[in-house]
């Protein structure tokens, strides 16, 4: 008699999805999916409205990563009018993605995260969340986590108005500029950032490396995945958020190709499955292999994890040491463990943090020329940034009076889609056995998932839909036996 | 069927504190003219449908200005302040007022008079020009009892100086008899006050309570040059051109009078001109001689209408200017000719102080000479009635028009100021309201001042150009017919549609009259709502809205005397904050939507 | 009752904006997670459905509901809360209005689907396969929600008590909606918990306005223009849509140099703040005599785009109602 | 042919047939909305008649340069150009409104000018109502 479970709705994420599993007669997993159910058209409905509304229009996609898509849509917009931004521009730009990626970055540690690694991932739902995190770690580093986030935030709203929705990023350009005296907070706020990011990779190293139990976890073959790995690098092959050019490496750590993010078309394609509404991204050259790892497989993950295997180190210098560190204890890149993610993750705010400390002292921060006035219509523009959940790409065609006749988003989670259903199903073959499923178990399923730290509304930008997890447990013939509630 | 209502709501309100169109603050009556002016442009554009409805604007025009069917042909004074002049041409009220009279003098003549109840006391009036006629007018429809004393053998005073050409003998003749018949006013022609016979003493014995003296300025001004007289003036062939005109339009001169002979008109007024093209048309080689100068500009410039300029040089009359009358140069006691040395200046601060230069003198010949430099009051009379002050100067309240010397006497009209014929109507108003103050004892200045601001012109993208007024070609205009043609029923609804009506709307209510509207409250803002965003500002083409800083902040207010309630900030209010009360608009959309909602129409 | 009032904090058709305002309220959340116990917030607690479905009718005293209604769970969600809250609070311009994502609504479903999964240039999709409401594998059926061809508002499917509007909602009014319900004084039902008067009363540059606010010629796009900090946007012709939208957001865009958007949605009694703001530039859109109307008027480009960017399910002519007629209206 | 377009009739009445009572006889897909002037028509008015079932608005407005509060004329063409984008973003055809700009006191040309307008919006058939 073959089992399904199902885990609906999926929670500690962004975005709305579910898990289905299914058990054979032994109770073992056959099968599971990770299904996604939303779907909103912005690629269609964004046609008809003029370009440069898009960096007030694509935030909305998605209200936990929209800096990203305002810097995406930006930096298409700078393609598109063939104009580059003027140095204290692209300075302001970088100061308020540094200063997005290190908030962002927080929020999915120590709110969507934590719980399963300061309470453990069987402690009971209803203490298993941010609040329980800082009833366990006291509310003084609570206040700490709150404060850096917010101080953050107050960047992303000085610069672009609101945080969540940041708006006004003009081709060429940023709309106001940073007086002096703003200077003294946004430094206070960078040397901070830099101060929480080394408390918070210690808290790791701590809390959860140095939990034999955890560290099992993370090492276990149960969260690990031999795929490809994308991200965006500098000139001298050092992980990079703002700018760079697209690396790709192989299961076995070989550089498999480098591109422009203009050519993201010959290198990445989207997969369609009926059964969910996420689009699988697969490399192009190698054609649809089918959810599979390994040697023949055609999937690459991206984020923080990815970064580290892909780029030869960090761009600054604590957070090179980390990378080292972090290296010396995973094995050599490409590291497959998935939990190490979050690791990844500490590691490139703390990047974030160092870079913003530079440009915060940077003489040119405060300078008035912030617009580059002479856009020359060019109809089509790519642009391309590291989000924190992944290489996002926002690609823009016009007509002559710059309205927009096309617009194609490859997003984030996109292209960990493929390895999130990986993940999730040897997670559940891992843990899930036999028709009676500890909660715990399924939330080890979850934690596949919430390690990506994917953002399901980015992933599908298209429709909304879904409604939170529900584990309904049903027999080979679909009767529902039992409703497993947490309480 | 068209039909104009003017009582209730409809009816005009009376002004307060109030803008007024430019045309009616400059109407010395404010006539209504914006009310008519938009009944016109309403009027159905076939003439029999037409006809009846022109009579009822004629009706309503009658009320407040039995002479606006001579306004029509001679007054012109509310088109010099029509905002229209700078932007494409003033409105032809004139004209307007001319095309109605045309269709209304035949039914004035026939109309029904009103029956009044005269129990008020007894008043005279002495003199029946138009300050007379509309000061009895106005007192007969208030209940008195009022006789005229007119010394000529017939009613109108000057009015008959203005000739044939310009304003037609059947419309001043049905006018006045008009007045007479409609209040059933008691005159008395042929009976000169002042002389012996009939004096104010005699007048209050005979039980007039209160008397109105109008008698005008009949006495024509002679020739002076410096201090003394010119001499020559008694010369056979020179005339004064007040007698010459009263003797015209008696018919007593016959035509092509001064066929093959040179007339020389002294004068730079509008009778001058009337003076000269009358003599044009009598057959004369007619020149004026003008003591003023050619700029109307400046302080010195001749004082007659432009369109008088233009009509006298296109028939054929020499005009010349900055010229005085030194000397008449007489042959065997007919006039020869003239001596006319240059004047350099007409006026000083002091006034009237001509300066010539002898050195530049010009000698004219002509056969006729025909002064017209003004006329002045019978002064000996106004002595013999104490009615002067210590300087000789006529004694009299210019605002209430009531004599300094004898309280019961009141004057006014060209003998009081010398000005137009609408002048002296107000001056009948006046009097009219100061005499039954006076009678009935109440505060004779109170509320009378009444000023009122001017409504500017509203905003549009296009404004029109005027109509091109036709005359008569210059060489078929020796008669005494009229040289201006008049509009046509098209003509006039479309010069009356360009009328921008930029008045407010309680003085005007023409839409209300007819029934195309029901309502004209002023647009209400609910100041919860608005939040001083200014579009209704601009959206308004009566800048009828301002924004005002209050303490609750900046909001929108409606001067409710500019707005033209035409909803136009209602619709553009993005906060809904503006309404026009309860709208017919809003209940037709009602009804509408549920008609669709349920008529047939379906798809097969 | 000595016991804490519960909430439910839940996102339908949202992109989690909403969530992460609350999370902003910082220190306050946790003043609000000491006032409250919080039964359902899935983006940042484990509480799965059932928990909720265990509550009885009216159990909870408030539910934050973020996210308008585009498929069958949507509407389940909305009517499951609606029955389990005393108070339902609609928070953020998707459940006021619809949102930003509501604009699909001018296009059709299949159209949507149709670009997302076969035209997009990136897609691999030879068989054109599209999401299924249901799909086989190995004789299990795997389900997905239906959905809808139109977006609507929440109040469109549930009756809504109060309304916090915002693209984000900013977190003190959340904030002040939050202790508003738990110390009861609220003003009457179906009213917003924002300020009532449109962005021009608060706005700085309301003040520098000439009195006659005119655009002559061309409306004038964002990157085109270096927008002066003092002065009126639209005194400037450059678009904005602070008259027609209510204040409360602390006017950080026009603080931030660019033209608002409308995200606040209308003021009270307009229920299609952009079909109402046609007339309001059709009123400031001076043409001048030469010039040619369609042509200005055309200059906006995308007037849908401005108008409609965040009310379409309220305007005019989007407005559907899922609602059943039992359903008594606020 | 069975299809019979719902046809709404804004008529300014300083314009159009003030000297006829307008409410003639009664067609039953035709509602004459006389308004006193055409600029006061709001966006919203033209939306809400489309959305209650009407195929077609007519606007009968005064001649240029001849608007008696001046240039409500102007600003209902202008406010119909803003909303053509409107209107055809869900479905409506352009050609579904229309304004006339002319003066017709008695009205006598309005019977024929809306049957102009029903024929041409026979021909472009029922209103497609999806978007509605």
């Amino acid at each position: 008699m073959s089992q399904r479970i199902t885990i609906n709705p999926i929670t500690r994420l962004e975005g709305h999805g579910k898990i289905e599993i299914f058990l054979d007669e032994q109770g073992e997993v056959r099968d599971a999916f990770w299904q996604v159910v939303e779907l909103r058209g912005f690629e269609r409905f964004c046609v008809g409205r003029p370009a440069e509304e898009m960096t007030r229009i694509a935030p909305n996609i998605c209200g936990v990563c929209p800096s990203a898509h305002h810097m995406a849509a930006s930096k298409a917009l700078d393609a598109l009018y063939g104009v580059a931004p003027t140095p204290t521009a692209k300075l302001l730009r970088e100061l308020e993605f540094n200063a997005f990626i290190i908030e962002d970055h927080y929020i999915h540690f120590f709110f969507l995260a934590a719980p399963d690694f300061i309470l453990g991932p069987d402690a009971s739902p209803a203490e298993r969340n941010i609040l329980g995190v800082i009833g366990s770690l006291g509310q003084e580093i609570g206040k700490q986590v709150i404060d850096i986030r917010k101080r953050n935030r107050d960047i992303i709203r000085l610069l672009f108005s609101k945080a969540p929705h940041p708006e006004g990023g003009l081709p060429g350009g940023v709309p106001r500029g940073i007086a002096e005296e703003d200077r003294k907070t946004l430094m206070a706020t960078a040397d901070d950032s830099v101060n929480f990011a080394l408390f918070a990779l210690d808290l790791f190293k701590k809390e959860v490396l140095g939990k034999k139990a955890l560290k099992d976890l993370i090492l276990s073959d149960a969260y690990a995945l031999d795929t490809y790995s994308m991200a965006l690098v500098d000139e001298n092959d050092r992980v990079s958020f703002y700018d760079g050019t697209v690396k790709v490496i192989g299961p076995d750590g070989r550089e498999f190709v480098r591109f422009h993010p203009d050519d993201y078309l010959d290198h990445i394609a989207e997969w369609v499955e009926p059964w969910t509404t996420i689009k699988f991204c697969f490399l192009k050259q190698l054609g649809w292999k089918g959810l599979v790892e390994g040697d023949d497989t055609s999937l690459y993950r991206v984020a923080p994890l990815a970064r580290l295997n892909v780029a030869s180190g960090m761009a600054t210098p604590l957070a090179q040491k980390e990378y080292d560190l972090f290296f010396e204890t995973l094995g050599e890149p490409p590291v497959p463990h998935t939990l190490a993610m979050h690791w990844a993750r500490l590691i490139c705010a703390l990047q974030a943090a160092e870079r913003n400390q530079s440009i915060v002292r940077d003489p040119l921060l405060t300078s008035r020329d912030i617009r580059n006035m002479n856009l020359k219509l060019t109809r089509k523009g790519v642009g391309c940034v590291e989000a924190p959940r992944g290489t996002l790409f926002h690609h823009y065609e016009t007509d002559e009076r710059g309205i927009l006749t096309r617009v194609n988003l490859i997003v984030a989670t996109q292209n960990n889609a493929g390895p999130i259903c990986l993940s999730i199903k040897k997670a559940a073959r891992a843990f899930v056995r036999g028709p009676d499923v500890k909660e715990g178990f399924l939330n080890r399923v979850e934690m596949a998932f919430r390690a990506y730290d994917p953002c399901l509304a980015c992933a599908t930008h298209s429709l909304p839909g879904g409604i939170p997890l529900v584990v309904n447990l049903r027999d080979a013939s679909g009767a529902l036996i039992r409703t497993l509630t947490r309480d | 069927m068209w039909n104009t209502v003017s009582k209730g709501t409809a009816a005009v309100e009376r002004a307060v504190k109030q803008y007024l169109p430019p045309c009616q603050e400059q109407c010395p009556i404010n006539e209504d003219i914006q009310r008519t002016n938009v009944l016109i442009s309403l009027l159905p554009d076939d003439p029999e449908t037409a006809a009846p409805a022109i009579l009822q604007i004629g009706d309503y025009l009658y009320d407040k200005n039995p002479f606006f069917s001579v306004c029509g042909y001679v007054c012109g004074l509310c088109e010099l302040e029509c905002n229209y002049h700078a932007k494409g041409g003033a409105i032809k009220r004139r004209l307007l007022k001319r095309f109605i009279s045309d269709t209304y003098i035949p039914h004035l003549e026939t109309r029904e008079e009103w029956s009044l109840i005269k129990h008020k006391e007894n008043v005279a009036i002495v003199g029946g020009g138009p300050a007379g006629l509309m000061a009895g007018f106005d007192l007969s429809r208030r209940g008195y009892r009022v006789t005229i004393f007119e010394a000529s053998d017939r009613l109108g005073g000057a009015l008959w100086l203005i000739p044939r050409y310009r304003l037609p003998e059947r419309v001043l003749t049905s006018t006045l008899e008009g007045m007479v018949r409609m209040v059933g006013m008691d005159v008395r022609l042929n009976t000169r006050i002042g002389q012996g016979k009939w004096t104010l003493e005699k007048l209050r014995n005979e039980g007039f309570k209160a008397i109105f003296i109008a008698q005008g300025t009949p006495t024509p001004r002679t020739l002076t040059f410096g201090r003394n007289q010119v001499e020559g003036q008694d010369l056979s062939g020179v005339m004064y051109g007040q007698t010459f005109l009263y003797e015209v339009s008696h018919g007593n001169i016959r035509p092509n009078y001064f066929t093959g002979k040179k007339v020389l008109v002294i004068g730079g007024g509008n009778v001058a001109f009337d003076v000269a093209r009358t003599a044009r048309r009598l057959g004369g080689e007619t020149s004026i001689v003008a003591l003023e100068c050619e700029d109307k500009a400046s302080r010195d410039g001749i004082p007659a209408d432009v369109e008088e300029i233009r009509g006298a040089w296109e028939e054929g009359i020499r005009i010349i200017y900055s010229r005085g009358v030194e000397k008449i140069i007489g042959e065997s006691e007919r006039m020869k000719g003239l001596v006319c040395p240059r004047c350099v200046r007409v006026y000083d601060e002091k006034g009237f102080n001509p300066a010539f230069d002898p050195a530049d003198t010009l000698v004219l010949d002509g056969d006729v000479l025909i002064v017209t430099v003004g006329q002045g009051p019978d002064w000996t009379a106004l002595q013999e009635e104490g009615l002067v002050d210590g300087h000789g100067r006529l004694a009299v309240d210019p605002v209430t028009l009531q004599s300094r010397n004898r309280k019961p006497v009141f004057v006014g009209g060209d003998l009081r100021k010398i000005g137009f014929m609408v002048e002296a109507m107000q001056d009948g108003l006046v009097a009219a309201e100061s005499i039954e103050r006076y009678l009935q004892d109440r505060d004779m200045t109170e509320g009378r001042k009444r000023v009122f601001e001017v409504q500017d012109i509203p905003m549009r993208r296009h404004y029109l150009t005027e109509p091109e007024v036709v005359w008569i070609p210059p060489e078929k205009r020796m008669h005494f017919q009229l040289f201006e043609r008049g509009f046509t029923l098209t003509e006039a609804i479309e010069e009356a549609r360009r009328c921008l009506a930029c008045g407010p709307c309680i003085s005007c209510k023409a839409c209300v009259s007819i029934g195309l509207r029901d309502s004209l409250n002023p647009a209400e803002v609910l100041t919860d709502r608005c939040c001083g965003c200014g579009i209704c500002v601009s959206a308004c083409f009566y800048s009828a809205i301002q924004l005002k800083d209050v303490d609750m902040g900046r909001i929108s207010l409606t001067d409710a005397f500019k707005c033209k309630s035409c909803g136009m900030c209602v619709s553009s209010c993005p906060s809904g904050a503006r309404t026009l009360g309860e709208d017919a608009l809003e209940a037709a959309l009602m009804t509408a939507a549920a008609g669709l909602q349920n008529s047939p129409g379906a798809v097969p | 009752m000595g016991e804490k009032p519960k909430i439910a904090i839940c996102w339908l058709g949202a992109c989690g904006g909403c969530d992460e305002a609350v999370v902003d309220l910082n220190e306050g959340l946790l003043e609000v997670a000491e006032a409250v116990s919080i039964e359902l917030w899935p983006v940042a607690m484990d509480f799965k459905y059932d928990h909720l479905r265990n509550f009885g009718k009216n159990e909870l005293a408030v539910g934050l509901v973020s996210g308008h209604v585009r498929n069958s769970e949507h509407e389940e969600v909305a009517h499951l809360l609606r029955e389990r809250c005393r108070i339902i609070i609609g928070l953020g311009t998707c459940a006021c209005f619809g949102g930003t994502p509501a604009m699909a609504n001018l296009i059709s479903r299949e159209e949507i689907l149709d670009t997302v999964y076969v035209k997009a240039p990136s897609v691999v999709n030879p068989l054109g396969k599209l999401p299924q409401p249901e799909t086989e594998w190995e004789g299990e059926t795997l389900v997905l929600p239906e959905f809808m061809d139109h977006v609507y508002a929440l109040n469109q499917v549930i009756s809504v008590d109060y309304f916090i509007p915002g693209c984000p909602p900013p977190p003190e009014l959340i904030k002040n909606g939050i202790r508003a319900v738990l110390t009861d004084d609220l003003p009457p039902k179906g009213s917003t918990l924002a300020p009532r008067k449109a962005l021009c009363e608060t706005c700085a540059r309301n003040k520098t306005k000439p009195i006659r606010l005119e655009i002559h010629g061309p409306i004038r796009r964002i990157h085109e223009v270096e927008a002066d900090p003092e002065i009126c946007f639209l005194a400037e012709g450059i678009l904005c849509m602070g008259p027609a939208t209510r204040t409360g957001c602390g006017e950080t865009c026009i603080k931030t140099n660019i033209p608002c958007r409308g995200c606040f949605g209308p003021t009270p009694g307009i229920t299609d703040p952009g079909s109402r703001f046609i007339s309001s530039l059709a009123a400031l859109l001076k043409v001048g005599t030469t010039g040619d109307p369609e042509a200005v008027m055309a200059s906006i480009g995308d007037p849908v785009g401005y108008l409609y960017r965040f009310t379409h399910p309220v305007s005019t002519l989007g407005e559907r109602c899922l609602r059943k007629a039992t359903e008594e209206t606020p | 042919m069975g299809y019979e377009p719902k046809l709404v009739c804004f008529s300014c009445k300083f314009g159009w047939g003030y000297l006829r009572d307008l409410d003639g006889p009664k067609e039953a897909s035709v509602f004459l909305i006389p308004v006193e002037c055409s600029g006061k028509l709001d966006a919203i008015h033209l939306l809400k008649v489309f959305k209650e079932g009407a195929d077609g608005v007519l606007i009968l407005a005064c001649e240029e340069g001849h608007c008696h509060f001046q240039e409500g004329n102007f600003r209902a063409l202008k406010m119909l150009y803003l909303l053509e984008e409107v209107l055809w973003a869900h479905g409506i055809q352009k050609e579904r409104v229309r304004i006339a700009f002319s003066l017709d006191p008695e009205g006598r040309g309005i019977p024929d000018r809306i049957v102009q307008m029903k024929n041409s919006l026979a021909a472009l058939g029922p209103l497609d109502r999806a978007l509605l």
